[in-house]
C-alpha cells in the first residue's frame, strides 16, 4: 500500500496488510542474480555477539548478506516463539548468539538461554525442523573472526538444504 | 635496479605453487631470522632459509632454485617448530628441491652428490623393495670417483655382518615397481 | 498519528561506497508511517543532527530512524539530537547499515537490498516504541580501586583530591606494584622509587583514602552507582593500629631464607616481612605458610617477644568486609610470562637466564645485590650480557600475537644501566624491530647506541645453551645474513607482559568482559579507552593492555576523571529501557522472580474490581532502581505480562517480520 | 481433621518461601475404592468436613443418568454430599476448577486421584492457590475406565450398568445381557502406563498405595519418532497438527496453563493468526508444549480430551524426557515448593551451543 | 599386547644390533612383535624430498598391510617412525590424498592403524613400573646423555612422541633402568646424518658440537633410538675430536641395548661388539657386563 502521506485513520494496531512492503523485493530472491538466496535471521545479544559482528565490520571481514541481525539486550531475552515467528515469516535458518557462559553482562542471562535452548533445540528437531536450520553460538565481543566463520558455515549449510517450507506462512 | 612490482607480479604464481605444495603461507613471514639462527647447517649455506622466504615473498623464487641451500637442508624441521609465524619452512625448502628437479635446474657442483645419493637410493628401493646398503656405497664411489672414502669403516662392518653382500629382495617387488610408475604418471614428473 | 522520518547516512564513503543510500531512502519512503526520508553525508556531525531537528519541525515527525553506524557508536548522539528537537529520545532507532552491512558486503545491489531491509526493521520497531523516561539512581559517592600499583595510586589520588572517599584493595603487603620493583625509568633515567614513594606516602596519609593491603576482592554485587563489594582482609597477624614499623620483628625473625617474590626469588625474606624498605603501609605481615608458629603449632613466637608495642596477634583471622561503592577502577597490572613453552631459551633451567624484572632487582639498590649486577649462578660480575627482545611476544604460534610495547625501551634502559655500572661490560640486544613510539624515546635509544655502545643485532634468538662457564646465544644477524653466536655471562629475556593469572576470574566477579589474552576489554579502543562495557567500572594500566608508565598514569587520571564526573552529578541517570508489569495479565506465578540477576522483582498487593466486588490479589512488580533491562523475566513469563520496554515482544516481532520480508 | 499445613501466601519481599514444608502422608486412611464401605466413608468424610466448617466447598463427582460418565459437582452443604460418587469413571481432572476459587472466601476440598493431586500441587507451586486453602482428599487410584472402550466392548447394546472388580469388569446392558472383560482392556490409555497413581500430597487418603502400571510404550513411540528422518517427522506432525481445530480444550484442561490472558488470545503482539494453515498450527502446538515444559505433571488430560485425537502425550513426554535427562529434576507436582527447572541454572549444565 | 613390527632397512643392515636388542627386550617385557610380512622401505629422506606422493605411498603400503593384520605398528627406527606417522597424518587430514594413495598402492587403507616408536610402547603400554620390577643389573653409576635427534620429535602434529624442544621420555625409561641421566642442551640438535655420505665434513662439525656439549655435562655415553644418529655420532666421532683438537670417547648405544643389560639379557646377544667406539670397556668398568 505505497501511500506517501499516510492518510489512513490512525490505527493504533498494525493491520496485517500494512505490514507488507513492496519496496523490498520478494523474500529470498537475491536482488542481483535472481537465484534463490537463503534468508537467515540472527538474534544477537547486544554486549557480546552483536559487538563481535561489529568487530567483523570494523575489520572489513566479508560474510554472506543472508544474515540479518536482530539486536536483543541479552541472549536470555530471546523467546523461543521468536524462532517460530522467523520461520513463519520465511526465514530459512535462524541463529541465536550470546556471550560465553560466565561472561554474560547480566551475569546469569546466558545460563537460562543454555537451559532453555538445549530443550527447545531438541524439540524443534523432534517436530520435524531440519537440525541444520537452527543453531546456537557463544561469540564474545572480541571474536569477530568467529562471527564471520559461523555466518559463512551456517549460510552454506542452510543453502544446501534449500528453501524452508516448514511453518512458512509468507503473505 | 630491481623493479619490485614487476618481480612480485611475475613471481606470484611460483610462490603460490610453493605455498600450496608446502601447505603454508610465506606472506606471513616477518623476517625475524629464527629459522636461519637455529638451522644447524646455515653456516654452510649460500642463502639461509630466511633469505629463501624473502626471495619467494618478492617473487624471486626462481633464484632459490639455483641455490645450494635447498640441497644442503637436512629437513630436520628445527625451523618449522620454532617459527613464530607458524610457517612450514622445511616444507618450503623441500618443495623448492622438488621444483628444482622437476624444472631441470642445474644442481651446483658442491651439492650434486645429494642428488646422486637420492637417485641411487630410490633406484635400489625400486629394484629390490629395500635398501641394499653395500650397493649404495659402491654406487656412490663409482659415481663420485671417491674410491677410498670411508674404506677403513667398510671392512670392519663387513666382518661384523653389518653389511650383507646380497640385496634383500622382497616378494612384492612388482608392487613397488607399480607404485613408482603410478606416482610418475600422476606427477608427470621428470625422474 | 505516527509520522516517521528516515535519515540514511553516507558516512563519507563508508556506507555510500557499497550501499546505494538514495535507493534505501527511496524504498523507505514507501514504508508504513514514513512521511519523510532523506540521506546526508555525515548524520552524526552537527549539520546532520541539525538536519534531523529541522525535518522534525517541518514534517511534524514524532519518530526517527537513523540508518548509519552501529548503535554502540552513536545511539546516544542521535537520542540527544532527537531529544533537543522535542521528541522523546526512545522514539528513535538506529539501523546498523555500516558495521553490519556496507563494510561486510562489497556487492552493491546485495548491500543495498540488505540495508533497505534493516531500515524496514528499524521503522517497524520504531512504530511500536513508546516514550520512556530514564529514572534517577542514587549514587554512592565512594570509589573502589582494585590494585595498588602506580595506576591504582594515581587514580586514587585524583579521585580523593576531588573530595571523594577511595578504598584501594591491594593483594600484596604494600602498595607500589611493579613500579616499586624497578630501579630507573625511561626515558629520563630518574630513579623509580624517587618518583613513586612520595605518591605512596600521599596515598598512605590521605584522609579520603583507605588502603586495604594484603586483601582481595571476594565478590561484587549490584550495578553502576550501587556496587556492594565484599573484601577479604587476609589475616596479617599484626595489629596495624599498634605497630610502628620499627623493624625489630623482621630483623630478629629466625626464618631467614624464604624466597622473596618481590625480588623475583633472587633474594630472601623472613617469615614476617615488608616487601621493601619504603613499604606503605609500613606494617609487616606473617607468611603463615612458612612461619614456625603456624607450622609447628605455637613454637618460636620470637617476633611477639621482641615487639616493643605488642602488635603481634597470632589469632587474627581473615575478615570479610562488605562495603558499598559507586564506581570501581580496575588497576590490577600485569605479570611477565613464565616462558615455559620456550625450553630453547632455558629460562628456569639455566640460572643465568633471567627476565627483565629479575635484572631490575639485580640493578636496584634495594635489591638482593644492593645494586651491584651479579650473575645469579656464581655472583660474578658479568662481562657480556645479551638482552633478548620479543621473548614470548609477537608469537602467534605459542599463544601471544601482541607486542608488549614497553620491552624495547626498558631493555635499552637496562643496557645503559649495565654499561654505566660495569663500563667494560658488553651489552648486546637481539631485536626484530625497535619500537620507540614516545616523546624522547628515539633519542633515548640513540643514546644507548652512541653514548653507551650497546650493540644491536637484528635477529630473533633461536637458542641459548651453556658452554663451559658462560652461555652461548645463537641466532642470525639478518642484516649481515650470517649465523652469529654471542658468548654471554647473562641473558636477560624481555618476557612478554600478560595479565595477572586470575584476571579472568576477577573479571567475571566484577562482571566485565576480557579478550582472548585475558586483558580487560575497553568499551571502545579509540573513543572510550578507560571505560569497560559495564557501567561504573573503569580500567587503568596494563590490565587493559601492555603499556608503559607514562601511558598508565595518563589512563589512571582519565579513569579518575570519569569517576569524578559520575560522582559530580546529584543522581545517576538510570537505564530507561526497563521491565514493567501488565498487572491485568499477571497471574502472580512469579516465574519471573528467580531469573532476575538483580533481585529486582517483588510481590505487590493490588485491588481489582471483579464483577461487583473488590478483590485483593498479589502480582509481580519491578523495582526500577535495581532492574538493568536484561529481559530474562520477559521470556520466563508465559503470558507476556512482563514486558521489557525498548525490546517488547511487539517490537521484536515487528523487526523479525520486516527483516524476513 | 488433620491440622492444615500453613503455607505462606507470598509475603512482602520474599515471594516464594524458601522451602514449603512438604506434607507427609497422614496416618488417617480411608477404605480403598474396591471396598464396599468406601463410598460411604468418602461421603461421611466430605459431609463432616462441610458440617464442621473445615471447608466451605467440596469439588467432587455426582451421579448422572449416564452411569459411565459422572459429572463434576460442587458441594456447598453437608446434605448435598448424599449423592457424591466416586468410581472408576472419574477421569476428569477437577484440580483446574480451583482457579475459579482463587478469591473464594474459605477453604475448598477436592477429591483427587494421583494425577489430579499432582495438578493441585503444581497449582500451589505456581502460586495460584495457597496450600492452606485446599483440603486434599486423595484416593489411591486403581486406574480409570474409558467409557468409549466399554461401549465398544458392548457392541450395539446400550450399557446400563458396569461393576468393576479388582481385575475384571462386568458390563450389564439394557437387554440384561452381561459380559465380563479384563480390566486392562477397558482402561483409559494413560492409565495403562501410569507410574504414580497415589496422591503425593494429601490431607486424607483413601485406599492403600497402588503400584501403578509400568509400560514404556509411549517412550518407545518417542524413540521411534526420534529415529525417523526430519522429513518423516515433519510429515507425521503435519498430519496430526492439520486436524487441530483450535478448540483450546488441551489448554483449558491443563493445570500448568493458569494464565488468565493466554498468548493465543492476544491481539497485540499478534502471536497467533486465525488462519488454520500449517504455520499457525505448528506455532500453537509447539508454543503450548514449550510453555508447559518443566511444569507439566504428565497427567495427559490434554491427550485424553483432544477431540481430534492429536497425540499430545508424544510431545509432552518428549519434553519431559529431555528436561529430566538434562536437569535431573523431579516430576512436576510431586513435591511442594519446587519451581520449574527452566527458571534455574547450574554451572555444569550441558551445552548444545558451540 | 601384540604389535606389527616394522624393523626398517637399517635394522636389517648397519643397525643390526638395534634389531636384535629390540626383539630381545620386547620378549623380556612381554611385547609380542609380529613382523609385517614382506614390508618395504619407507623411503627415508630421499622419497619425500623427491616426490610428495612417493614419500607417502611407500610407507602407506606397509600401513595397509598392518591394517590387514589389525595391529598397531611399532617402528623402533626414528626415520621409519617419522615417515609412517607422517603418511598416516597426511592421509587423515586429506581425504583426496588417501583416495589417490589407495589407487597407487592398490590396497585398501582406512587409517585405523596407529604408529608408535618402541620407546612409546614401553612407556605407555608396558609401563615404567613393569621395567623397574624386572631389573636385574640396574645401570647404577652410568651417566648417560639421551640424544633424541630430529625425526623422532619434530615437527609437532606429524609426530607426537614427545616435546620437540625438551623431550624427556627416553630419559624416563633409562632412569627406570637405574641409570643417571644428564640434563643437556643439545638433546634435539640435528646431527646432519642425511648428509653423512654426501657432506661428510658438515656431519663432522655438527657431530662435534653435540658430543662436545654432552662431554662437558659429564656424560659417559650417548643413548639414542635412531640408527642414522647412532651411525653418524659413532663413525664421525674420531674425525670430530681431531677437528676440535680435543678427545672424547663417548660410546653411542641404542637405548634397547642398555635396557637389555639392565633387564639381565646376556651381553653377547646385544651386539655390543659392532660399534666403532667400543662401549664394552666402559660397561665392564661399571660392572655391567
Amino acid at each position: 500500500m505505497p501511500v506517501n502521506e499516510s492518510a489512513a485513520a490512525e490505527a493504533e494496531m498494525m493491520t496485517e496488510a500494512e505490514m507488507t512492503t513492496d519496496g523490498a523485493s520478494g523474500a529470498g530472491a537475491d536482488a542481483g542474480t535472481g537465484t534463490w538466496e537463503p534468508r537467515i535471521v540472527a538474534f544477537c545479544c547486544n554486549w557480546c555477539s552483536y559487538a563481535g559482528a561489529d568487530l567483523a565490520g570494523t575489520s572489513r571481514k566479508q560474510y554472506p548478506a543472508n544474515i540479518r541481525i536482530v539486536r536483543v539486550p541479552c541472549s536470555g531475552r530471546i523467546n523461543p516463539q521468536y524462532i517460530l515467528r522467523a520461520f513463519q515469516r520465511g526465514a530459512d535458518g535462524v541463529m541465536v548468539a550470546g556471550c560465553h557462559p560466565g561472561d554474560c553482562h547480566y551475569t546469569t542471562g546466558n545460563y537460562y538461554t543454555r537451559r532453555r535452548f538445549s530443550v527447545v533445540q531438541r524439540f524443534l528437531e523432534y517436530v520435524g525442523l531440519h537440525p541444520d536450520r537452527f543453531s546456537g553460538h557463544w561469540i564474545s565481543g572480541s571474536e569477530g573472526e568467529k562471527f564471520v566463520q559461523t555466518a559463512r558455515e551456517f549460510t552454506e549449510k542452510v543453502r544446501s538444504l534449500g528453501p524452508n517450507e516448514k511453518m512458512r506462512d509468507v503473505l | 635496479m630491481l623493479n619490485l612490482q614487476a618481480t612480485i607480479g611475475a613471481g606470484r604464481e611460483f610462490t603460490d605453487e610453493i605455498n600450496h605444495e608446502a601447505g603454508t603461507d610465506i606472506n606471513r613471514c616477518y623476517q625475524c631470522g629464527t629459522c636461519s639462527g637455529g638451522c644447524p647447517l646455515f653456516y654452510a649455506m649460500d642463502i639461509g632459509p630466511r633469505q629463501v622466504m624473502r626471495l619467494l615473498q618478492t617473487g624471486l623464487g626462481e633464484e632459490a632454485l639455483r641455490a645450494r641451500s635447498i640441497w644442503i637442508c637436512a629437513t630436520c624441521d628445527t625451523c618449522t617448530v620454532r617459527c613464530p609465524r607458524e610457517i612450514n619452512v622445511a616444507g618450503v625448502m623441500e618443495a623448492l628441491r622438488i621444483q628444482a628437479r622437476r624444472r631441470g635446474y642445474r644442481i651446483p657442483a658442491a651439492v650434486r652428490k645429494v642428488r646422486i645419493l637420492t637417485d641411487l637410493f630410490l633406484g635400489s628401493v625400486r629394484r629390490s623393495g629395500r635398501i641394499f646398503e653395500l650397493g649404495l656405497v659402491q654406487g656412490m664411489k663409482m659415481r663420485t670417483g671417491e674410491l677410498l672414502k670411508d674404506v677403513g669403516m667398510g671392512i670392519p662392518m663387513l666382518l661384523k655382518g653389518k653389511l650383507s653382500l646380497r640385496p634383500h629382495r622382497i616378494r612384492g617387488r612388482a608392487e613397488i615397481e607399480r607404485i613408482y610408475r603410478k606416482v610418475q604418471e600422476m606427477e608427470g614428473g621428470s625422474r | 498519528m505516527k509520522r516517521i522520518g528516515v535519515f540514511v547516512c553516507h558516512c563519507g564513503t563508508n556506507i555510500a561506497a557499497t550501499v546505494d543510500v538514495e535507493k534505501v531512502a527511496e524504498s523507505a519512503r514507501h514504508l508504513p508511517h514514513v512521511v519523510f526520508a532523506t540521506t546526508y553525508k555525515f548524520m552524526c556531525a552537527d549539520p546532520g543532527q541539525k538536519l534531523i531537528a529541522d525535518a522534525i519541525r517541518e514534517h511534524a515527525l514524532n519518530r526517527v530512524v537513523v540508518a548509519a553506524c552501529s548503535p554502540h557508536m552513536h545511539e546516544r548522539t542521535f537520542r540527544k539530537a532527537v531529544e533537543r528537537a522535542g521528541v522523546n529520545p526512545y522514539l528513535m532507532e538506529v539501523a546498523n547499515v555500516r558495521e553490519q552491512c556496507s563494510w561486510v558486503h562489497r556487492d552493491k545491489p546485495v548491500g543495498t537490498e540488505k540495508a533497505a531491509a534493516l531500515v524496514a526493521a528499524a521503522v517497524a520497531k520504531v512504530a511500536r516504541n513508546v516514550p520512556l523516561e530514564s529514572g534517577k539512581l542514587p549514587v554512592e559517592r565512594r570509589a573502589l580501586v582494585v590494585g595498588g600499583g602506580i595506576a591504582g595510586i594515581q587514580a586514587a589520588l585524583d579521585i580523593a583530591e576531588s573530595g571523594y572517599h577511595v578504598t584501594i584493595v591491594e593483594r600484596e603487603q604494600s602498595v607500589g606494584g611493579r613500579m616499586a620493583q624497578l630501579d630507573k625509568t625511561f626515558p629520563t633515567l630518574d630513579c623509580s622509587s624517587c618518583i613513586l614513594t612520595p605518591k605512596m606516602v600521599d596515598v598512605g596519609h590521605h584522609p579520603m583514602i583507605e588502603i586495604c593491603s594484603y586483601s582481595e576482592i571476594e565478590s561484587v554485587e549490584g550495578y553502576v552507582g550501587n556496587f556492594e563489594v565484599t573484601i577479604r582482609r587476609k589475616a596479617t597477624s599484626v595489629d596495624p593500629d599498634v605497630c610502628t614499623g620499627c623493624g625489630e620483628c623482621w630483623n630478629r625473625c629466625p626464618v631467614k631464607k624464604l624466597p622473596s617474590s618481590f625480588n623475583m626469588d633472587l633474594g630472601h625474606r623472613p617469615a614476617i616481612y615488608v616487601d621493601f624498605p619504603q613499604a606503605i603501609p609500613n606494617v609487616p605481615v606473617i607468611d603463615r605458610a612458612n612461619c614456625t608458629y603456624y607450622l609447628r603449632d605455637g613454637k618460636c613466637r620470637v617476633c611477639e617477644k621482641v615487639c616493643p608495642t605488642k602488635a603481634i596477634d597470632f589469632t587474627l583471622e581473615d575478615r570479610l568486609v562488605k562495603e558499598r561503592f559507586g564506581a570501581i577502577v580496575m588497576a590490577t597490572g600485569f605479570q611477565t610470562a613464565s616462558l615455559q613453552q620456550y625450553p630453547e631459551w632455558g629460562l628456569g633451567t639455566y640460572p643465568d637466564v633471567v627476565t627483565g624484572l629479575h635484572f631490575e632487582r639485580l640493578v636496584s639498590s634495594t635489591g638482593p645485590t644492593e645494586g651491584k649486577i651479579k650473575r645469579p649462578s656464581d655472583g660474578k660480575e658479568p662481562k657480556s650480557v645479551v638482552f633478548v627482545l620479543c621473548a614470548g611476544s609477537r608469537d602467534e604460534a605459542r599463544g601471544r600475537s601482541y607486542c608488549s610495547k614497553a620491552c624495547c625501551m626498558y631493555s635499552a634502559k637496562q643496557a645503559i644501566l649495565l654499561r654505566e655500572k660495569i663500563p667494560q661490560a658488553q651489552a648486546h640486544v637481539f631485536y626484530m624491530d625497535i619500537r620507540t613510539a614516545g616523546k624522547d624515546y628515539e633519542e633515548f635509544y640513540m643514546r644507548a647506541k652512541e653514548e653507551y655502545g650497546v650493540n644491536y643485532i637484528r635477529g630473533r634468538v633461536a637458542k641459548v645453551y651453556p658452554e663451559k662457564d658462560h652461555l652461548v646465544v645463537r641466532g642470525e644477524d639478518t642484516l649481515l645474513g650470517r649465523p652469529v653466536a654471542v658468548e654471554a655471562d647473562m641473558v636477560v629475556l624481555a618476557a612478554a607482559i600478560e595479565p595477572r593469572a586470575d584476571a579472568a576470574a576477577l573479571a567475571q566477579k566484577v562482571g566485565i568482559s576480557y579478550n582472548r589474552d585475558h586483558f580487560f576489554s575497553e568499551a571502545h579502543p579509540k573513543l572510550r579507552p578507560v571505560e569497560s562495557n559495564t557501567g561504573g567500572v573503569f580500567l587503568a594500566g596494563c590490565c587493559q593492555g601492555p603499556k608503559d608508565i607514562p601511558e598508565t598514569v595518563a589512563q589512571a587520571s582519565a579513569a579518575a576523571a570519569k569517576v569524578v564526573q559520575m560522582f559530580s552529578k546529584d543522581a545517576l541517570v538510570s537505564e530507561a529501557q526497563l521491565a514493567s508489569v501488565n498487572e491485568a495479565w499477571c497471574i502472580g506465578c512469579f516465574l519471573c522472580q528467580p531469573v532476575c540477576p538483580y533481585k529486582a522483582i517483588q510481590p505487590k498487593e493490588i485491588e481489582e474490581r471483579r464483577g461487583r466486588d473488590k478483590i485483593k490479589r498479589t502480582v509481580s512488580s519491578v523495582n526500577t532502581g535495581l532492574c538493568q533491562g536484561c529481559g530474562a523475566c520477559a521470556v520466563a513469563c508465559p503470558s507476556g505480562a512482563m514486558r521489557l520496554n525498548g525490546f517488547t515482544d511487539e517490537q521484536i516481532l515487528a523487526e523479525v517480520d520486516a527483516v524476513c520480508l | 481433621m488433620s491440622e492444615a499445613i500453613k503455607t505462606a501466601a507470598p509475603v512482602e519481599g520474599e515471594p516464594m518461601p524458601a522451602e514449603l514444608k512438604t506434607a507427609e502422608i497422614p496416618t488417617r486412611r480411608g477404605p480403598a475404592p474396591g471396598d464396599p464401605e468406601f463410598l460411604g466413608a468418602l461421603r461421611d468424610c466430605c459431609r463432616s468436613l462441610l458440617a464442621e466448617g473445615h471447608v466451605q466447598r467440596i469439588i467432587a463427582y455426582r451421579e448422572t443418568p449416564d452411569s459411565l460418565r459422572p459429572e463434576v459437582a460442587f458441594f456447598a452443604s453437608p446434605e448435598e454430599t448424599g449423592d457424591l460418587v466416586w468410581d472408576l469413571f472419574c477421569n476428569t481432572n477437577i484440580c483446574k476448577y480451583l482457579l475459579d476459587y482463587r478469591t473464594f472466601e474459605g477453604r475448598i476440598g477436592v477429591v483427587v486421584k494421583g494425577c489430579d493431586a499432582r495438578g493441585v500441587v503444581q497449582l500451589i507451586n505456581d502460586m495460584q492457590i495457597p496450600r492452606d486453602k485446599v483440603e486434599i482428599i486423595g484416593i489411591c487410584c486403581p486406574g480409570q475406565i474409558d467409557p468409549a472402550k466399554v461401549e465398544s466392548a458392548a457392541g450395539e447394546a446400550w450399557v446400563s450398568r458396569v461393576v468393576a472388580g479388582p481385575d475384571s469388569v462386568e458390563i450389564v446392558t439394557e437387554e440384561g445381557t452381561e459380559m465380563r472383560v479384563p480390566l486392562e482392556s477397558v482402561l483409559t490409555d494413560r492409565c495403562l502406563s501410569c507410574r504414580k497413581p497415589n496422591p503425593p500430597v494429601a490431607d486424607v487418603v483413601f485406599g492403600e498405595d497402588q503400584k501403578g502400571r509400568i509400560s514404556d510404550e509411549v517412550f518407545e513411540q518417542i524413540a521411534e519418532l526420534e529415529r525417523m528422518s526430519s522429513a518423516e517427522r515433519d510429515a507425521f506432525w503435519n498430519r496430526h497438527f492439520e486436524r487441530c481445530i483450535r478448540c483450546f480444550a488441551c489448554r483449558n484442561v491443563c493445570p500448568a496453563c493458569s494464565c488468565t490472558k493466554c498468548v493465543f488470545d492476544q491481539q497485540e503482539p499478534d502471536w497467533l493468526a486465525g488462519e488454520r494453515n500449517q504455520a499457525n498450527q505448528h506455532f500453537f502446538q509447539i508454543t503450548r508444549a514449550v510453555h508447559v515444559s518443566g511444569r507439566c505433571t504428565g497427567c495427559e488430560e490434554c491427550d485424553r480430551v483432544c477431540p481430534v485425537g492429536i497425540p499430545l502425550r508424544l510431545m509432552n513426554k518428549k519434553l519431559w524426557k529431555d528436561v529430566k535427562d538434562l536437569f535431573d529434576s523431579p516430576l512436576p507436582g510431586t513435591k511442594l515448593g519446587v519451581r520449574s527447572p527452566l527458571v534455574m541454572w547450574d554451572p555444569k549444565d550441558a551445552d548444545s551451543f558451540e | 599386547m601384540k604389535l606389527a613390527y616394522y624393523p626398517g632397512c637399517s635394522l636389517c643392515g648397519t643397525a643390526r644390533e638395534y634389531n636384535i636388542s629390540t626383539i630381545k627386550v620386547s620378549e623380556k617385557l612381554g611385547i609380542e612383535l609380529e613382523e609385517i610380512p614382506d614390508w618395504s622401505c619407507c623411503g627415508a629422506t630421499s622419497a619425500h624430498t623427491s616426490s610428495p606422493l612417493l614419500g607417502v605411498a611407500l610407507p602407506a603400503r606397509n600401513l595397509a598391510i598392518a591394517e590387514e593384520m589389525g595391529l598397531d605398528v611399532a617402528a623402533p627406527c626414528a626415520a621409519c617412525y617419522h615417515n609412517l606417522s607422517a603418511a598416516r597424518v597426511k592421509m587423515d587430514r586429506d581425504h583426496l590424498l588417501r583416495k589417490r594413495i589407495e589407487e597407487i598402492i592398490d590396497r585398501k587403507y582406512r587409517g585405523k592403524v596407529k604408529v608408535l616408536p618402541l620407546a612409546e610402547v614401553i612407556l605407555s603400554r608396558v609401563g615404567l613400573d613393569a621395567v623397574r620390577d624386572s631389573l636385574v643389573h640396574p645401570l647404577a653409576g652410568l651417566k648417560m646423555a639421551a640424544y633424541y635427534g630430529c625425526l623422532m620429535v619434530r615437527p609437532k602434529g606429524i609426530v607426537d612422541f614427545d616435546d620437540p624442544e625438551n623431550p624427556t621420555k627416553l630419559d624416563q625409561i633409562m632412569e627406570a633402568a637405574g641409570g643417571e641421566m644428564v640434563d643437556w642442551s643439545h638433546k634435539t640438535e640435528c646431527c646432519g646424518a642425511s648428509l653423512s655420505l654426501t657432506g661428510t665434513e658438515l656431519c663432522v662439525d655438527l657431530v662435534g658440537r653435540i658430543l662436545e656439549r654432552a662431554a662437558e655435562e659429564g656424560a659417559e655415553c650417548i643413548v639414542t633410538a635412531c640408527p642414522f644418529c647412532q651411525a653418524n655420532l659413532d663413525m664421525r666421532q674420531a674425525e670430530a675430536a681431531t677437528k676440535l683438537k680435543t678427545d672424547f670417547r663417548l660410546p653411542v648405544l641404542y637405548f634397547t641395548q642398555l635396557l637389555g643389560i639392565a633387564l639381565g639379557l646376556p651381553a653377547g646377544e646385544l651386539g655390543l661388539d659392532s660399534h666403532v667406539v667400543d662401549p664394552r670397556p666402559l660397561l665392564r668398568e661399571k660392572g655391567l657386563i
